[in-house]
């Protein structure tokens, strides 16, 4: 690994807490995207078979 | 509409072409008709169609989706599902209340005609929903307004209150003024026009045109998806 | 074609399908190059020792932070002033993003200082501002949930949007007279970046265009699905009309 | 305005008008204080005016959802909203009143509080200065919250979410006024810039609360 030094772990930890918070968003993102879809074309083809 | 009179009477209001919204959604649209002095108009339909929304519209408390209304210069008096009147206060403080906002002097005349002087100084807390409603027509006569605009103006009244309600519609008719109600009940004014709302109810917006947001959404909305 | 365009949801949707793939594929390559540069491939800094790494998640971080709330404080405008529905959707979705680069730029900061200053918080007015700032969205997005009909909360928050903004400048001046400050200098500030040498500097731009890009596709994906929404409901709404 | 102003001020004065309740929380608050911080004199003195800066913002805050919820209910806003006056008005005036109910007293109370907290003896002066100035702020910006959450379910909770960062600048300045007040040193420059947030927010917010009520009687 490239040198960090005695400061290995505030940088590491730092990237890491990083990293969460964008994994987190990015999942939450998606999964409500797919969530929303789906609902929204279930819907649809329940008003098309409805007419 | 309204008989037309020979010579053409201004109209105390005018609505041409309204659209009304609820929840961003088009409920009523296409809607067309007009106010002389001494004119009343009840909206009728089922519940839900939208009877409030269009008062709220034509009162300002709602922006019309389209359309226009015309209004009287001095404005309209509005009087919905609650009487808004404070508890605490007594019969007089409440309508003293109003009538400074609206400028006029005297409360007397308005307490004479709903036969409120005996109860004047009792608190508008300890008074039954019929006294209740007719200090709130009161504060319609106190507000000198020639438009009124009364939601559900006769619910929870007994016969001899409704009864109390109708006469103070007329009088307020014969004074060249005018009533736009919303109501399913019959509120004892055979002389009033009925407008019934099915008639406007609004339809989903055909493939392709529809003002607004929700128009915009025309035919399969994932069509724009790859 | 003017923006007023995209004010029909149907050519926004149409036009972001196409445009999101591409704005992905650049995000990552932009963001992991500049973070792989400047993790990898610079020296330590003669004071801090490799600390100063962190300056490639912090300071963009925290710029993406404010930037979001501009961005929120314009697309409010917009629907304020044009009901332009697709803007303020646009807002409601950059929110939990401009959330989340705060907290970063929170955590970081914190992680950051904590060597230098001994302890995990030490009130530094540049932090506090960013608390400060973390408290504007979360009350923001409260009051998205807390609103049901959709036109009338698009109102509220675009009105609270824009006085809460006049309140976090104020906040930002108030602290700063609060508390002179214990942050790290103009070397590694927010607004001055030439004062970082240039073998720092041009990774932190890469990073910074990173966290750009990385916004970008985060809201479009987020707005897409708030339209989608709107649509849900409005249609369900239809049905129960039918 | 005046008929609404004195109607406001009759209601919150009449029985169960919750006048007193702000300033009965204001002391309690205070009474708080050193049980939890301890007795010693010294270290109450340090931080008297804080603490009771701290107490009179959070007593204003105690009252605000009740501006425009009590009229919400029975139906007189909307009656407001049609009337010949000017929804910015009645913000305003609504503003007004609630400081009179409530801003005003604290403001009278802290100096007397301040003893209990063994506040130096020159801080009690610009300790009421600066309540006085601030408090209309807090009034202001409380009034536009209590306009934004008016009808919303759990409003009040919401309420206090979003006003108290709101009320950041204003606290920060009003007890660094109020602490060198104490200390001898001239509170001038604090003082001046929370003049300027409460001219500010008595000059723009009735605006932004028309707006927020407006959009809330959808």
């Amino acid at each position: 690994m490239v040198g960090l030094g005695k400061y290995a772990a505030t940088v590491l930890g730092a990237y890491a807490v990083t990293i969460l918070l964008l994994a987190v968003l990015v999942i939450a993102t998606l999964r409500r995207g797919r969530v929303m879809r789906e609902r929204l074309e279930a819907q649809e083809r329940r008003m098309a078979r409805h007419g | 509409m309204a008989p037309r009179s020979a010579t053409p009477v201004p109209m105390i209001l005018t609505v041409s072409d309204l659209a009304v919204a609820q929840g961003g959604m088009a409920i009523l649209e296409g809607l067309s008709f007009d106010l002389a002095p001494g004119a009343a108009l009840v909206l009728r339909g089922p519940n839900g169609i939208g009877k409030t929304t269009l008062l709220r519209t034509v009162a300002g408390l709602l922006p019309p989706r389209a359309g226009r209304i015309a209004l009287p210069a001095e404005g309209t008096a509005y009087a919905g599902h609650a009487d808004g009147l404070k508890a605490v206060l007594s019969v007089a403080e409440n309508l003293r209340f109003w009538a400074r906002i609206y400028g006029t002097a005297d409360i007397a005349p308005a307490l004479s005609a709903m036969d409120l002087q005996a109860h004047a100084d009792r608190p508008a807390q300890t008074l039954s929903a019929g006294q209740k409603r007719r200090l709130g027509l009161a504060r319609l006569l106190v507000s000198g307004r020639r438009l009124w605009l009364l939601d559900e103006p006769t619910v929870s009244l007994d016969a001899a209150s409704v009864g109390l309600f109708a006469g103070a519609v007329r009088a307020h008719l014969a004074r060249g003024g005018a009533a736009l109600m919303a109501t399913h009940v019959d509120l004892g004014l055979d002389e009033a026009e009925l407008l019934d709302l099915l008639a406007f109810r609004a339809r989903p917006p055909a493939a392709g045109q529809g003002g607004g947001f929700d128009g915009a959404f025309d035919g399969p909305f994932d069509g724009a998806f790859t | 074609m003017s923006i007023w365009e995209y004010a029909n949801p149907k050519k926004f949707m149409e036009t972001s399908s196409w445009a999101l793939p591409w704005v992905t594929g650049l995000a990552v390559v932009t963001l992991l190059t500049g973070l792989v540069w400047g993790f990898f491939f610079t020296p330590d800094d003669y004071r801090q020792g490799s600390t100063v790494k962190i300056i490639y998640i912090h300071v963009p971080a925290a710029m993406m932070a404010i930037n979001c709330w501009a961005m929120m404080l314009v697309t409010s405008l917009i629907w304020l002033v044009r009901r332009h529905h697709v803007s303020v959707l646009a807002a409601k979705a950059a929110a939990p993003v401009g959330m989340t680069m705060t907290l970063i730029a929170l955590f970081t900061g914190a992680i950051w200082g904590q060597p230098m200053w001994g302890t995990w918080w030490a009130w530094d007015p540049r932090l506090t501002s960013f608390l400060i700032l973390f408290l504007f969205y979360l009350g923001y997005l409260a009051l998205w949930e807390a609103v049901d009909d959709p036109d009338s909360a698009a109102d509220l928050t675009s009105v609270l949007c824009l006085v809460g903004s006049v309140f976090a400048l104020l906040s930002r001046y108030a602290v700063l007279f609060w508390n002179q400050g214990l942050h790290q200098g103009a070397s590694l500030s927010l607004d001055s970046k030439e004062h970082v040498s240039d073998v720092f500097a041009y990774p932190l731009w890469t990073s910074m265009a990173g966290f750009v890009l990385l916004f970008l596709t985060l809201v479009l994906l987020r707005t897409r699905t708030e339209i989608r929404a709107r649509r849900l409901r409005a249609l369900e709404a239809r049905e129960r009309m039918a | 305005m005046l008929a609404l102003l004195l109607r406001d001020l009759r209601l919150a004065t009449r029985a169960g008008g919750g006048f007193g309740l702000s300033l009965a929380f204001f002391l309690i608050v205070t009474v708080l204080v050193p049980f939890g911080v301890g007795p010693q004199s010294e270290r109450l003195a340090a931080i008297a005016p804080g603490i009771l800066w701290v107490g009179a913002l959070l007593a204003c805050l105690l009252s605000l959802d009740r501006i425009f919820a009590l009229d919400r209910e029975d139906g007189s806003l909307d009656l407001l909203a049609t009337a010949p006056v000017p929804l910015e008005g009645v913000v305003a005036v609504k503003a007004v009143a609630h400081w009179l109910t409530t801003g005003l007293p604290l403001t009278l109370a802290a100096p007397v509080l301040g003893i209990l907290l063994s506040l130096p003896a020159g801080g009690y002066v610009w300790l009421a200065l600066s309540l006085a100035l601030g408090t209309p702020a807090l009034s202001f910006i409380g009034a536009f919250g209590a306009a934004v959450t008016v009808g919303l379910k759990r409003g009040g909770l919401l309420l206090s979410l979003l006003v108290l960062p709101l009320y950041i600048p204003t606290l920060i300045f009003g007890a660094e006024a109020a602490r060198r007040g104490t200390e001898g040193l001239s509170p001038a420059t604090p003082l001046l810039m929370l003049a300027g947030i409460t001219l500010g927010a008595l000059a723009l917010l009735p605006f932004a609360g028309a707006a927020a009520i407006r959009a809330g009687l959808r």
